[in-house]
């Protein structure tokens, strides 16, 4: 199944990966980062279709999508 | 005599106008004040603090290195300004989001937890009014009446921010009051 | 499991220090996936900017040199002319390239200098905290049009890749967007195509992306995407304004 | 008696322009200035006035050329590198001889640098970093309201000698803000039959810079001379304080000044004889107080924000009489008044073996 | 008898410095017989450029600023903005407008700014002894382009009215020629133009006026102007590249 | 034995460039500089090399930063109003430690001015016309051969001390023809392990001026003055000529010591005991030797084509030792033989008076 | 009849007005004038038709053109 | 010994050319030698001169007030130069285009119709060559053979010219012996 995931040192929770994900698997967390952001997570992995728009949208290139080996 | 502050946390926390309130609220009593920002990089959202002085007399140095007193209003700011404090002088700490205790025991300590008072009445964003509140009911370098004052003449255009403005400033001074208290 | 999408090579491994939701950002990936693409990482030398990319040096994973404001094409001129088998790009701010680097841009492209230049139209001088840039639109607020750019006082928004299509040195111009992830992949192959052209020593070469500035604009990053495309996208028309194929 | 305003340096800058009748600015955005081009796009509209920004500091500087060759009052602002772009278009104005004022908020250089304070372009301002032989009036206040004086005086100055005249500080001057008090100051116009502004009723007339003989370039250069000769027997202005009895004069100008005056007050109370020397212009420079000064004292120290640039007009005055000694920060950073403190100390002692 | 050609009263009664047979005199004739024709001397402002037309203060019978080179745009914007009710024109060489001027041309068509500028080209830098211009054309020989001006090595030229008809402050722009009486009665149509457009206050207005250098290119006026018609004619195509009407 | 060819100075500031080892130049025309770039345009593509018209000052300077940040040794060339268009990009060479030729070859300022010969832009060149704290090595030949020897030494000395360097001379000496011999010279070319020339088998490598932290930036002017410091130290170059047993020293650099030579020659014939001091590096400052001079004779006087410049560096050193005359003429005309004989004259008559 | 007055103090001797002349009733003289130029004169005036386009052409202008009041 | 020279008239008619040419001549001589040409202003067509300077020893100003020969093409260049030849020197007036006598009595004039005998022998171009033979001849500061040698090497590119020159410097020279035989 893909995922996707966030460095968390990179997040500035900007939300444009939750705001573009085709399948709103994503949401901004309540976790803070080092630098005082909110970071992005996958809430909702076994949905996530690693169509990687949420990467493509990240300003801050956190995102790293995986898919299975075919 | 000559009073000086550096209130001190990260752009967006209102450090700059806060610290510009009590300059104004200083002329209104007709002292001489002084207001110098310190902005980080020309890239956004870094730390930011300004220098007030109130005095009665002409104010020389702009550049303050040992004032008499602080207001941190986040982590890095408690980091940077601890030591600067005079022996002697006052550290107000917002409590919300500094997460440990202040190693000086030579200076008085006000512990505020502003954020969370600000959220409480309505606005994250009085954090700043909250600790000046508290800072001022400690030391009162100009009465809170007069930064009321200046807050009304302030926000002539926008007279709906008013109340929680004033709000933040008792709260903030209650609980300095009450932990002096204590 | 394989990785289908990781950070670039051409980029280097600390975080971007842009607003959150600043688009520069997805433009640095952008030119890094094009260098890697082409494998041409060792070979390519940047130029930044006097402008929130300032820093791009320590974003890029490649030799980068930082020009002085506005001469970024000067500067990159300087070092193709020096070394005409390495890759060039600048990366450029619409203060940088349309206002104070009027002449090192028209210049540039007059000359068909082979080097790729990508400019960054966010409507606004960003680093400086908002101020009204060459492409301000009409109306618009800023720090230094606070009532609004009025075309009487503050004159006209330049259309870059207009401005430039009529010189002969071009190779090739397109206007390319941001604002949603099917603009971005069509972004990604403009860069793409602009540094292929360059490896094929076809001429001087000029992506312009419309970008956001949340912070000066006064948006979260969301609305900032939002108004791009409502506001940015009916002045500045994208698509190919020259391509000698 | 009229009410003081909080206002910061660079804004007050604006205001004290337009009280003064400038109606016309012209400039480039750059850190850390940009409060007063964001003042004056405010406020010249409100007074029927013009902002425009221009695209470059190079075309707002030759804006500023043509608007005070058509006789208006007329302003430019920039910092240090903007500065730079603008050497041609001062050598230009200082030599076509026109009426402008110019305000430098300095930052660290070289290069682009940093955006804090500096005081690294003395050089620049006072010796020329344009080409030939000319000079601008320097105005070097140290604080909001002198700010405000000296805007003032640098228009009427201007257009009494017209020349162009420079207003320079550094960045925390610019940001910080202090009380002013705008007072009842009225500007002092004068005629301007020399302006191109449409020839009704007269000959037509010619602005420039260029005499291609060289015996008119030379006679253009000793007019000039002159002309600097004249300012400079008449416009020196310095601020002497606690100097009567002192022994050890600081010489300092604008916000560096005043950490020297809380050094000098600290110093005084441990009784040491001190005392500040603050030229107010920076071109002319003082001379004549400088001199009269150092007949009296024992020792000199400079105090900058710089690797050391004043010191070299203050050792030319001072000719081998006194030993000279130099404090300067750079890159942005700022003395403390305990460093400045500490150097006095120095001297004292030193003056103390001797003695 | 009558009169029916003579002296402009808007040129002084003093020879020009220009070479012999230089077209520049001509279009000195035609601007000043512009302003003539609309009334308008005692109103109008002159800025003239660093080039062989430095001297133009001498002999136009108006104010006239002196520019430092190629910022005749700036300097007519800042006497303009004081002085709005006045008619303000920049006259400018090639060097002068389209290299080292070109930010402040680019700027103040875009703003729309309320001038005329009478853009004179004659493919060379005159005042300077005979160096490569911007518009010099491909081959050309000029004192920097010993070999002849080659695209790779020294760019290609600029044409200036394709350059700036994209941008929306510009309400008239036109090439013109000097090269025979009937293109230079067009020329004169066009200057007349586009002062009156400036009159009726309707946006920034340019004339490119193809001229000669006999000097510098090395021959006599009248080869010259064979030259310009049968070389930069057909690089420089006259016409009209913009007319809000 | 090479032979000697006949050239003008311009012209040989573009061959001793190419013996160097520059290989790219880049321009922009002025006079009364053009023999220069008209001149490389030829030569450069003869050997490889490029040369390239930009479209104005401030691009080629910056060209300049491109092609020196890439590790190749470039030269751009100008005059007075065109050097002030430079010194943002000057200011940026320095600070980003980048080796490169300016040559400057002075006209008459201020503004337009006149193409003729001035040495008015001396404070530009060695005080820093930039912003902020930095120096240019400054040289500045008085002959065709020793602008050969100097422009090669220029282009040594900016790789050694990663450093801009400028050539100042006047409009005379570009444009008069000597004979020059180019010997057999050899370029001391050193690794350029910063350089941005692509990160093949390396760590990429930024080159910037930027320091945002104040920390940083005055720690970086800190290593600038230190290395100034070193050059001052080593590099200090002057010619004493007549000086063993002379009274007066006159202080000349240039062509202007030219003239000043044949003065001094026909005071010597009346057995005037007079001699000739010359910084052949204007920064550093010949301080070294100027003092042990001071100590020697009685008077100075210093011939500028100037308001009186250099007078400042000289006055600096003499430090209130000697008494100090000038003798200067402006606006591109020369003083002649005869009158810097007659203010040699006058001053020997108050000697002899004293004596 | 129409005829031109060439303003000899302007006159370059540039040839333009020559060349340009339909009538070919102009050419340049033996007269140098006190720049050194030779000047151009009007040899044929009967056949001068007061078209001007000498005087349009005239870099100097140097020339006036006169015709009958009619 | 040295020498020195000042060569005027307007812009084309070679005045800069034939300096140069000395200077080169003065080179094969192993002699120090310098050139320094004076334009005018930046526009076209005016007056132009140039010094040539030939010394046995190190040469200083190149700026020379009162040279010891000046020759004058055409009637400005006599009214600017004429005054400034030191007294016994040598003045050579091209009397094609100066239509007034030199007023000095105190130094040598060298008459030759310089323009006119180019004009003979082929091309006005060659009037400054004609000019320069006939001062030659007068002061051979330099012999004709080297000025003649150096034509060769100058024009080694279009050897067509060589002849018209050699036989302007004769020309020149002849004119100046006959007047000096007369
Ligand atoms: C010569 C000079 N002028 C002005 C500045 C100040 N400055 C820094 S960045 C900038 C504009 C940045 O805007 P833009 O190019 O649009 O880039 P952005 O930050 O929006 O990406 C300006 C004016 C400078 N550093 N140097
Ligand atoms: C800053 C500066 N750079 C260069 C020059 C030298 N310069 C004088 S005129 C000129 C070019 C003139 O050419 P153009 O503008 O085409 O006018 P033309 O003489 O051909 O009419 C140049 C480069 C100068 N005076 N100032
Ligand atoms: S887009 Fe990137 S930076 Fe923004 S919230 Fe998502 S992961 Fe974080
Ligand atoms: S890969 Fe696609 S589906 Fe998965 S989180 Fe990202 S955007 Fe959503
Ligand atoms: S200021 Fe604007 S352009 Fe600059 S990083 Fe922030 S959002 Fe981006
Ligand atoms: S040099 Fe050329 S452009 Fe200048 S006046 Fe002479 S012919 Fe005309
Ligand atoms: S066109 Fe004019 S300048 Fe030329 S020859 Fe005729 S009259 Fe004389
Ligand atoms: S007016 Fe016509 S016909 Fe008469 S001379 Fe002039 S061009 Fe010839
Ligand atoms: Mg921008
Ligand atoms: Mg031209």
């Amino acid at each position: 199944m893909p995922y996707i995931v966030v460095n968390e040192k990179f997040c500035k929770g900007c939300g444009l990966c939750v705001n573009f994900c085709p399948k709103k698997v994503l949401r901004i967390s309540d976790r803070l980062n080092s630098k005082g952001y909110y970071v992005s997570e996958l809430y909702d992995q076994p949905n996530c279709i690693g169509c990687a728009i949420c990467a493509r949208m990240c300003p801050d290139v956190a995102i790293s999508v995986y898919k299975e080996d075919k | 005599m000559t009073e000086d502050l550096i209130i001190a946390g990260f752009g967006g926390q209102g450090v700059m106008s806060m610290g510009q309130m009590l300059a104004y609220a200083g002329l209104s009593e007709d002292k001489n004040v002084l207001w110098m920002p310190a902005y980080g990089p020309e890239t956004r959202g870094g730390f930011a603090n300004c220098t007030v002085i109130v005095s009665d007399e002409e104010i020389g140095s702009p550049v303050v290195s040992h004032p008499k007193a602080v207001i941190v209003l986040n982590l890095p700011s408690l980091d940077k300004f601890e030591d600067a404090v005079v022996p002697g002088g006052v550290l107000v700490v917002n409590t919300s989001l500094v997460n440990r205790e202040p190693k000086r025991t030579d200076i008085d300590i006000v512990h505020v937890p502003a954020s969370d008072i600000a959220n409480e009445i309505g606005s994250s964003r009085a954090a700043n009014m909250v600790a000046l509140g508290a800072f001022l009911a400690h030391k009162p370098i100009i009465s809170i009446e007069a930064v009321k004052n200046t807050l009304k003449k302030v926000f002539a255009a926008k007279p709906q921010v008013i109340p929680l403005n004033e709000k933040a400033l008792d709260r903030g001074a209650e609980a300095a009051r009450v932990q002096a208290a204590v | 499991m394989k990785v289908v999408f990781e950070r670039p090579e051409a980029l280097q491994n600390v975080p971007f220090t842009y607003c959150a939701g600043c688009t520069h950002g997805i433009i640095h990936r952008m030119v890094a996936e094009a260098i890697d693409s082409l494998g041409i990482r060792e070979k390519t030398i940047g130029v930044s900017p006097v402008g929130c990319a300032v820093f791009a040096y320590d974003f890029f994973n490649c030799d980068v040199v930082a020009a002085a404001h506005g001469r970024a094409p000067a500067v990159a001129t300087g070092i193709k002319r020096s070394h005409p088998d390495k890759y060039l790009f600048t990366y450029q701010g619409d203060g940088d390239l349309a206002a104070i680097g009027t002449a090192e841009i028209v210049h540039a492209a007059a000359r068909g200098e082979r080097i790729t230049v990508i400019f960054v139209n966010n409507a606004i001088y960003g680093m400086t905290g908002g101020q009204m840039a060459p492409t301000t639109l009409l109306g618009q607020k800023t720090d230094t049009t606070p009532y609004g750019r009025d075309a009487r006082a503050n004159g006209l928004p330049i259309r870059v890749c207009e401005l430039l299509q009529s010189l002969d040195g071009v190779a090739y111009i397109e206007r390319v967007s941001t604002h949603d992830p099917k603009h971005v992949l069509q972004a990604q192959k403009a860069i793409k195509k602009a540094f292929q052209y360059q490896v094929e020593d076809k001429g001087f070469t000029l992506i312009e992306l419309l970008s956001t500035c949340p912070s000066n604009w006064g948006m979260t990053p969301v609305e900032s995407l939002k108004w791009l495309e409502e506001n940015m996208l009916p002045y500045y028309k994208l698509g190919v304004y020259k391509d000698i194929g | 008696m009229s009410e003081k305003k909080l206002m910061k340096g660079n804004e007050a800058i604006g205001e004290a322009a337009i009280t003064a009748g400038c109606r016309h600015f012209f400039g480039y955005p750059i850190t850390p200035q940009s409060e007063l081009p964001a003042y004056l796009s405010k406020r010249m509209p409100q007074v029927e006035g013009v902002f425009l920004q221009a695209e470059s500091e190079v075309s707002a500087i030759n804006m500023v050329y043509g608007a005070a060759a058509s006789g208006v009052r007329v302003m430019t602002s920039s910092s240090s590198p903007g500065v730079s772009l603008k050497q041609e278009g001062i050598s230009y104005l200082a030599s076509s001889e026109l009426p402008s004022v110019v305000c430098n908020i300095m930052r660290a250089g070289p290069g682009l640098g940093t955006i804090q304070p500096s005081q690294s372009d003395y050089f620049q301002a006072v010796k020329g970093g344009g080409h030939g032989d000319y000079h601008c009036l320097v105005l070097a206040p140290n604080s909001v309201q002198e700010i405000v004086d000296l805007v003032r005086l640098a228009f009427d100055l201007a257009d009494h000698y017209k020349n162009p005249a420079m207003i320079l500080i550094d960045g925390v001057l610019g940001q910080m803000m202090e009380p002013v008090d705008f007072g009842n100051y009225k500007p002092t116009f004068v005629e301007k039959p020399w302006a191109a502004n449409g020839c009704k009723d007269r000959k037509p007339n010619a602005i420039t810079s260029i005499h291609i003989d060289p015996k008119d370039m030379e006679q253009h250069n000793l007019r000039l001379q002159k002309k600097y000769a004249l300012i400079s027997e008449k416009e020196q202005r310095s601020e002497e304080w606690m100097m009567e009895d002192a022994d050890i004069m600081v010489a300092s100008y604008g916000m560096t000044s005043r950490i020297v005056k809380s050094a000098i007050r600290k110093a005084r109370e441990e009784g040491i004889k001190v005392g500040l020397f603050r030229p107010i212009t920076l071109w002319p420079f003082p001379e004549k107080k400088l001199d009269e000064n150092i007949n009296r004292v024992k020792e000199i120290l400079v105090v900058e924000l710089s690797a050391g640039q004043m010191i070299e007009d203050i050792k030319l005055v001072n000719n081998g009489r006194l030993p000279v000694s130099f404090h300067g920060r750079m890159g942005g950073m700022t003395p403390s008044v305990e460093d400045i403190y500490d150097e006095i100390k120095k001297i004292h002692d030193r003056l103390t073996v001797k003695a």
